[in-house]
């Protein structure tokens, strides 16, 4: 299990190769789906492109949330392998956010332990984006969705 | 000693980072009207005891540390 | 776009990475979601345990129902980059079936039509699975549904 | 010429996997019945012509590729 944050920017596949090679064969022989997710920057476009983005989080309460979110995926489906790992401090655009990824023997159980990973983490895990736009404004982004916790 | 912790925009708009109350047996509520001076409370503000999430109601004792912020906004797009 | 069969074991990482690359930089940075599916082959255990598969397919008209599949995935979700490889041949337990994987501006559009590249393969392209179990016994694969057309 | 291809389990039940069958203007069905002696056509039988899907009642001419297979099991678990 790789769970996790970056301070700086990195590259999700060298990460998911690294997760594959840490099960032993046995793991991996039993597992015949893995469905992950990568979300990256966007950037916009015209006066509202954003330049950069600053991701705060609560340290301490952050680890313990993406702990408490894979165990519990692992508590739901018959997960035998798991990445969550998030970015935090600056953020270029095209940058990587966030990976979450699931390995099970059937791919119904790696797809919905991958996407409640994404949801979870969205709605639960104590991060906050503040974008910086190409016009020089700055602005803190709104929740799409009440927080679910 | 109670630690009152703001984030995010929250922190912002009260210009205030992390503070120290003195310890009494109180809630979250409560804490919160003694570190912003009576100030009314957002919507959708969210609140942390000692890194959990918390009610507005939840007991607070000395040595807690309470965390205000507001909606999470991290992930994916 | 990546579609394609591949004849000998390979790794998904690398080809995602290649895939990413690909894009430019407007593309890339317009992407906010990646999602990918990567199927392997499961050994079981005891005596039914398959050391080995032949993957037999029709070579021409596999071809062209992967290229239709994306093309069709592509006009169902706005989709910026995908990947559909499939393996033929002989495979060994462990080894990558199938990588299935689609970017877009969103996460919905991702899990979507990700989702469905998989589906679209397994229900109509023409790929079989015969087992080679450790018992010396070998039996082609029974289809769980009838091939959605 | 028409062309008859047989794939996985079903090439081995019939010993057969490629055959030419003389041009008439014709239709799956009959294809399957002449390239097979008249055998009953298998539950869940899928055919194709020149490379896609058809219909057993789909016509056939002069140069077809007839393709017969048993559900595809590709993808992945």
């Amino acid at each position: 299990m790789i769970i996790g944050l970056h301070e700086a920017a990195f590259e999700p596949w060298p990460l998911l190769a690294e997760a594959t090679q840490a099960m032993d064969t046995v793991e991996r022989e039993a597992c015949g789906a893995a469905d992950v997710f990568v979300g990256t920057m966007r950037a916009g476009a015209g006066s509202a492109r954003v330049v950069r983005l600053q991701l705060e989080h609560y340290p301490g309460m952050t680890e313990r949330m993406l702990t408490r979110i894979a165990a519990d995926t692992r508590s739901r489906w018959p997960i035998r392998q798991l990445v969550l790992v998030h970015r935090v401090g600056e953020v270029l655009p095209g940058e990587t956010l966030i990976v979450a990824a699931a390995w099970s023997a059937h791919r119904d159980a790696a797809f919905a332990a991958c996407r409640h990973l994404v949801e979870a983490v969205k709605h639960q895990a104590p991060f906050w984006k503040r974008e910086f736009r190409a016009d020089g404004t700055a602005a803190w982004v709104a929740a799409n969705t009440p927080a679910r916790i | 000693m109670i630690t009152v912790r703001f984030f995010a925009g929250l922190r912002e708009q009260l210009g205030r980072d992390t503070l120290e109350l003195p310890a009494t047996d109180t809630c979250v509520r409560e804490v919160w009207a003694r570190a912003t001076d009576g100030a009314p409370m957002p919507t959708h503000l969210l609140a942390a005891v000692n890194l959990e999430y918390a009610d507005f109601d939840a007991s607070v004792a000395d040595g807690d540390e309470v965390a205000f912020f507001p909606p999470v906004t991290g992930g994916a797009a």
